[in-house]
């Protein structure tokens, strides 16, 4: 429920805190803008695409970086773009589950959708995240406080483990919280594991700062329920051993369903991320990181992926496309961002518009534009439109700029 | 007007009785007509094997499940990769292609509609997203009602109309082609990390059998005239001692449609197994013939296997499980809430592998001790048995006795007192394997009468020319030439267009999803009952409002309204 | 033969170069050979200045040598037979990938995925080698299957991931997680490493300097003697049902 | 002092994020969460400014009490500060050390920089709508 006052949205109920602030973003640019020495200038529309395709074409190894914040059918445009371009296209996921993706890819990913946890988890573990902060709503609508078929007294019914380095809200409302010592993950999913297989007496008193007996309680409370469903976040995905430490997780959930029914997922943010992950899975086989240089479809995170690109220069133009790598990215990766030809189609400015040659706004989809995002337990959303302006989708933009790079390529 | 003729065309038609003729075939605005004018494009197919395009009546190839099985496999994708090349995008992939890899490799092999074989309503979205990307076939999706809710509770109340609702609604909101029952009862038990174990095993809390989900969603099928029988993965999936299971679901299946059959029951291969455990493990493939031969409302597929690595994934979501414990290899699960789950695991079948050879032995059995090949389909339940481009192969092995020994002298020496098929003498000729690649497929999915799987006037122009001169090959000894003419077209036209030539595809296809929505009165609209409405907003994650595909999401599209008795 | 190949000044020196092409085999029928410099194919003159001198029967007989600034240019040697290639000085990323046979010495460090996926013959790094090293390729089971790979210097994370056949041996440090579901082979750390051998399910690692960190899922077995040094053995890892041999000098765990 | 260096997202950066230019986000994510008694043992107090260094450089940021950070470590939200000083190597992962940084802290008299002097610092130029 959205309230729209002179073309702008003034009101956004039944939005959780986060949701809400993407209805009231900051003033967006009301066209193309470029760079002139140290100041800008507004161009047009017909501009910005022209430079912007005579960018990427006399590019190398272009990098078409971002994704997550548009719809589907606009990421469908892209990875053509990438594979015309024979380009490195990358998502936001290379920082932030990348790495689950990674570890997934080695061992699997016994998973659901978010009602079966609503319905049937009495056991909700959150390992190295902190929904309260970065996902409000994950608690009231699925876990904790969630009514659900078979667990109609919510929070008498479920009980929350809590594991992190640091005790967080989330950690504040849970049963048990489980304090691990920074970069110790990985030592307690594995001793968990070899306790859920019944190795306990190889346990030492003390792993990565859990106690043995906490240990135990907290295997057993997972032996003893009914349906577990097992959150983790970047605690996990970031910290030393990545995508190792996610693998661990992901193994200690297969192990446990010998025994009884456990689920995991990773929570993940930026809202479509997850929709860029699947188009690229169904259209060049990878779900980031794939390089089409040599013009098939290369996949190996941490060399095609943006932050290695980026950090060791590897690439001579970039795209960004609805993301903002100036803010989430090492200063060795900006640094690049400043030397090379950069375009940003973003609605608003970002830090990453300080690194642009040219930014083109576009409409917001879920607000002046339509278009499909995937939840993340992979279920497909259609986000309305819900206020008309005259911004383009990132469809239309990029359809344009594609549309010109096929005359470059004949069939 | 886009007009093709073609010239000197073999057809084998079964369903308008041609059998290896040496005509010509009219090709006007899509569609096969008498005659076309002279300005029409003039192909000579000089004699070539000319069928109605392939159809493949269960294939995993869009959707979640799918996709994921792309997603854990970088290893997968190593394997068949492509560059952008003429009209064809990149492609990447073995077992599980990608999108483009599926429609264009099922179009070099004469391929012009599919149905993917197991579609969660939640998750119809995806599935017609990666429709809109294989574009040159025409595209199903058979719906997951296995684990539904809201069935169970109306078979427990055996309120048949009421399920027959539930799936008119469920069909006509995510624009699904038919009924998909995937090891019923089983996938709601395997939320609890359960399953069932036979069509009497009753669901947990639902106290419903899958004998009568079973019951109750072939009457709701036939209530609401659909163009496809229910299509039932039966419960025990691959399970030593399952053909028992198989045989008790098909005794409960009553003759309740003239134009075709009345249960489809698919990959039987994984259902025709007797033994008690892997150590006796055994064929049980003469007992299920037998069955279905004495069943005319029956079909089945084969779901063959062939010797080498795959992936298998199915909404069988218990069974997958299963399948890793034996493996130890990787394992993903994906639960739907309230529907239905899915679970993918890669497998290697093994020649030297008891079990495996065993496995290969009964689907041939299956195809060649099925009397009437309109009663076994051609699958691999693709990707599960193997990939689909290995269909060539599995024509070979059913047209070539001396093929199949020699494949035999290969496979694990055991495998002889375990299987009836070195005993087997049948050669299925040109007319059955058009029959159980195409024509039957047409005729099980009820799609004849839209112009699928025939060549007469009318039909619509899907059309394989194949390059093999059937009077100038010998299929039982000359196996390898068949195998190699079946692999790859010289032309495949869909709708008309030539888009595949030797392999090459040569248009984007921007083919036709086909879905059903059955005509149901006011009184059986789902979304006007107030019970079912507010259970679903209150259990689901998403609205009722939200749930039903848009019409964006269908490209090009036909849907097939039914006339109901509700 | 013997052929050198000169790298040239580039205007772009950080775009990377993949020059899978550069294995002796190939030299014997010339040196019309092409890299590709990100999206572009590049005559292999373009970026090197090459010279042959003398002739080849068989790739045996062919010797590779690299001088100049070669950190950037990648997949060197990858499915390599035969022959041997010397690199002066630094090499890029995949440097003998799927190699099966001859030699590659490098002088300098290698970059990440150093004889990925590595089958056979030997490999002998002189100075670093980076992530990766000797390792398998994403999602799937089995890695080097055969060979040798000897580094000098230190290596990076994930070295020896899912070994399964081989020799390993570092001379230096390992990073973090060396020989992590390592099911085959041979692991050899003369220094310190961090979390060595997780999720090993068999092969042997041995590790002459202090493994920090030590996971608490493997099982003391007592001492052995290895090349007159007393080891503590462990099998594991237990979480995974593993039976792989550690055997460590000294360690520590992160309790 | 020496440290560990975890990031993560808070709320606050949550929603500010939108908005890169305002005062919020750039004050929420140039905080340095600490534990008291390690702001004790260095001397700083609530608020006041913290040069932290990291093999990449140094930021200054305004130290915040917080009981729930582990002594021997800061928490810095997700940002541009942090960012300045993690390095770019991803130990060939995709994802850079985002969570375990070695830094040292030290007092300081200098002041926050804004948003955009980070970004002039490294070859931008900011764009005022």
């Amino acid at each position: 429920m959205v309230t729209v006052e002179d073309g702008r949205i003034v009101a956004a109920d039944n939005a959780c805190t986060l949701g809400e602030q993407k209805f009231l973003g900051e003033p967006r640019l009301k066209g193309p803008i470029q760079r002139e020495g140290k100041g800008w200038k507004d161009i047009t529309y017909d501009e910005a695409i022209l430079r912007t395709v005579e960018m990427l074409r006399d590019a190398e190894r272009p990098l078409l970086f971002g994704w997550s914040g548009t719809h589907v059918e606009a990421q469908c445009i892209g990875v053509h773009m990438a594979e015309v371009l024979r380009g490195v296209i990358d998502n936001t996921s290379s920082v932030c589950h990348g790495p689950s993706i990674l570890a997934i890819q080695e061992v699997g990913h016994p998973g659901c959708t978010l009602g079966q946890v609503k319905n049937r988890a009495d056991l909700v573990v959150y390992w190295g995240c902190n929904p309260i902060e970065a996902h409000p709503r994950h608690l009231s609508r699925y876990t904790r406080y969630a009514e659900g078929f078979f667990l109609p007294n919510d929070y008498l019914d479920r009980t929350v483990i809590v594991a992190d380095i640091r005790k967080t809200e989330t950690g504040n409302i849970a049963d048990e919280f489980v304090q691990v010592t920074p970069g110790g993950d990985y030592a307690v999913l594995s001793a968990l594991r070899a306790i859920v297989r019944g190795k306990r007496d190889i346990i030492p008193r003390s792993v990565a700062g859990v106690p043995r007996e906490q240990l135990f309680r907290i295997a057993d409370r997972c032996l003893n329920a009914k349906f577990i469903a097992f959150y983790f976040g970047l605690g996990l995905t970031m910290s030393r051993g990545k995508y190792k430490n996610v693998r661990n997780a992901i193994e200690l959930v297969s192990e446990l369903n010998r025994h009884t029914k456990a689920t995991i997922s990773a929570m993940r943010g930026h809202y479509n991320v997850y929709g860029s992950n699947e188009v690229n899975t169904w259209m060049t086989g990878y779900p980031f990181g794939i390089d089409f240089a040599r013009g098939i479809a290369f996949y190996n995170p941490g060399e095609t992926t943006a932050i290695d690109v980026l950090a060791r220069r590897e690439c001579d133009a970039c795209l960004v496309v609805a993301s903002d790598p100036a803010a989430h990215f090492p200063r060795a990766c900006v640094e690049h961002l400043a030397d090379i030809p950069t375009v940003v189609i973003d609605p608003y400015p970002n830090a990453t518009t300080a690194f642009a040659d040219i930014q083109i706004p576009v409409a917001v989809t879920g607000i002046d534009a339509a278009g499909t995002a995937y939840r993340m337990d992979g279920v497909p959303i259609r986000m309305r439109r819900v206020l008309k302006t005259d911004y383009p989708s990132d469809e239309e933009i990029l359809g344009r700029m594609y549309a010109m790079l096929q005359e470059d390529h004949p069939p | 007007m886009n007009e093709i003729l073609i010239k000197n065309a073999c057809v084998i038609d079964p369903i308008s009785g041609i059998n290896g003729e040496i005509m010509d075939i009219a090709v006007s605005d899509g569609r096969i007509v008498e005659e076309v004018g002279s300005g029409a494009e003039v192909i000579d197919a000089e004699g070539f094997l000319t069928l109605p395009g392939g159809i493949d009546s269960h294939t995993h190839i869009c959707g979640t499940k799918v996709n994921f099985g792309r997603y854990m496999s970088p290893e997968d994708m190593r394997a068949g990769r492509t560059p952008r090349r003429g009209r064809m995008h990149s492609t990447s992939g073995y077992s599980v292609p990608t999108t483009y890899g599926n429609s264009y490799r099922y179009s070099g092999m004469g391929y012009t509609a599919l149905l993917e074989g197991a579609m969660a309503p939640l998750e119809a979205r995806h599935t017609h997203e990666e429709f809109a990307y294989t574009p040159l076939q025409d595209t199903m999706a058979n719906v997951l009602f296995d684990g539904n809710w809201a069935i169970m509770e109306a078979v427990r109340e055996k309120d048949t109309k009421r399920a027959a609702a539930i799936v008119g609604w469920t069909l006509a909101a995510v624009k699904g082609f038919g009924v998909k029952l995937t090891n019923p009862g089983g996938t709601e038990a395997w939320g609890w990390g359960k399953n069932v174990s036979s069509i009497t095993d009753v669901v947990p809390y639902f106290e419903v059998t899958p004998g009568e989900i079973i019951d109750t969603m072939i009457r709701a099928t036939e209530m609401l005239a659909l163009p496809h029988s229910v299509h039932i993965h039966c419960n025990n999936l691959g399970l030593p001692g399952n053909y028992r299971t198989t045989l008790d679901t098909f005794d409960l299946v009553p003759d309740l449609n003239r134009k075709r059959q009345t249960l489809y029951a698919t990959h039987v291969q994984f259902h025709a197994y007797g033994g008690t455990s892997w150590s006796d493990f055994c064929s049980k493939a003469e007992e299920i013939t037998r069955s279905v031969n004495e069943k005319p409302q029956i079909v089945i597929d084969m779901g063959q296997v062939m010797f080498g690595k795959t992936t298998t994934m199915t909404a069988d979501g218990p069974m997958e499980f299963n399948l890793y414990r034996l493996h130890h290899n990787k394992w993903s699960n994906h639960d739907v809430e309230l529907e239905t789950g899915s679970g993918i695991i890669p497998v290697l079948y093994r020649r030297k592998n008891l079990v495996n050879s065993i496995m290969w032995a009964i689907g041939l059995e299956l195809a060649l001790l099925t009397k009437n090949p309109w009663q076994c389909l051609l699958t691999t339940d693709n990707p599960n048995g193997a990939p689909f481009v290995r269909y060539p192969e599995i024509i070979g092995l059913l047209m070539s006795r001396k093929y199949r020994e020699a494949e035999f002298a290969t496979i694990h020496p055991d495998t002889e007192h375990r299987v009836s098929l070195p005993s087997i003498e049948r050669e299925l000729d040109w007319q059955e394997i058009a029959v159980m690649t195409r024509a039957g497929q047409a005729r099980a999915l009820g799609i004849v009468d839209i112009g699928k799987g025939r060549l007469a006037p009318g039909a619509e122009a899907d059309i394989a020319i194949y390059p093999l001169k059937i009077g100038e090959v010998d299929p039982g000894r000359e196996y390898e030439r068949v195998i190699e003419g079946f692999r790859q077209t010289e032309y495949t036209i869909k709708r008309g267009r030539i888009v595949s030539r030797r392999g090459e595809c040569l248009v984007w296809g921007n083919n036709t999803t086909i879905w059903v929505k059955p005509k149901i009165s006011e009184r059986y609209d789902m979304a006007q009952d107030p019970a079912f409405v507010e259970k679903f907003d209150r259990y689901y994650t998403v609205r009722m409002r939200n749930y039903p595909v848009q019409e964006e999401y269908l490209k090009r599209n036909l849907c097939i309204e039914t006339e109901t008795e509700l | 033969m013997r052929v050198t190949l000169q790298v040239k000044p580039r205007k772009k020196p950080f775009l990377p170069i993949e020059a899978e092409t550069i294995v002796p085999a190939h030299f014997l029928d010339g040196t019309d050979l092409v890299v590709w410099k990100g999206n572009r194919e590049l005559p292999l003159s373009d970026v090197f200045s090459v010279t042959v001198e003398g002739t080849a029967e068989t790739a045996d007989e062919v010797e590779i040598t690299m001088r100049g600034d070669t950190s950037r240019i990648k997949r060197v040697g990858e499915y390599m037979e035969a022959g041997r290639i010397v690199i002066e000085d630094d090499i890029g990323m995949h440097c003998g990938n799927f190699m099966s046979g001859g030699t590659i010495e490098i002088g300098g460090n290698a970059d990440g995925w150093l004889a990925r996926e590595m089958r056979g013959g030997s490999i002998i790094c002189r100075g670093n080698a980076g992530n990766y090293c000797a390792s398998g390729y994403r999602g799937e089971k089995r890695g080097m299957t055969g060979g040798t790979v000897e580094v000098f210097g230190n290596v990076g994370d994930f070295a020896a991931e899912t070994l399964a056949g081989g020799c390993v041996v570092i001379h230096g440090s390992a990073g973090d997680m060396a020989g992590t579901e390592m099911r085959g082979g041979t692991l050899r750390i003369e220094g310190d490493c961090t979390r060595v051998c997780g999720n090993m399910t068999a092969g042997t690692c041995y590790v002459f300097g202090t493994v920090h960190d030590m996971l608490p899922t493997f099982r003391r077995r007592g001492t052995a003697v290895h090349d007159g040094v007393t080891l503590t053995a462990f099998t594991g890892d237990i979480a995974n049902r593993g039976k792989g041999n550690l055997f460590v000098r000294d360690y520590k765990y992160m309790d | 002092m020496r440290f560990l260096m975890n990031t993560g997202r808070t709320i606050k950066q949550g929603i500010t994020v939108e908005c890169k230019g305002s005062p919020g986000y750039g004050s929420e994510t140039s905080r340095c969460f600490m534990h008291p008694l390690d702001m004790m043992e260095m001397g700083v107090c609530d608020g006041e400014c913290v040069r932290v260094e990291s093999t990449e450089g140094a930021i200054v940021l305004a130290a915040a009490a917080a009981e729930s950070v582990t002594p021997g470590t800061i928490f810095v939200p997700y940002g541009p500060y942090a960012n300045h000083i993690i390095p770019g190597a991803t130990r060939s992962t995709g994802m850079p050390d985002f969570k375990s940084t070695p830094v040292t802290v030290e007092a300081t008299t200098d002041r926050r920089k804004t948003v955009y002097e980070l970004m002039e610092e490294m070859g931008g130029v900011a764009y005022h709508c």
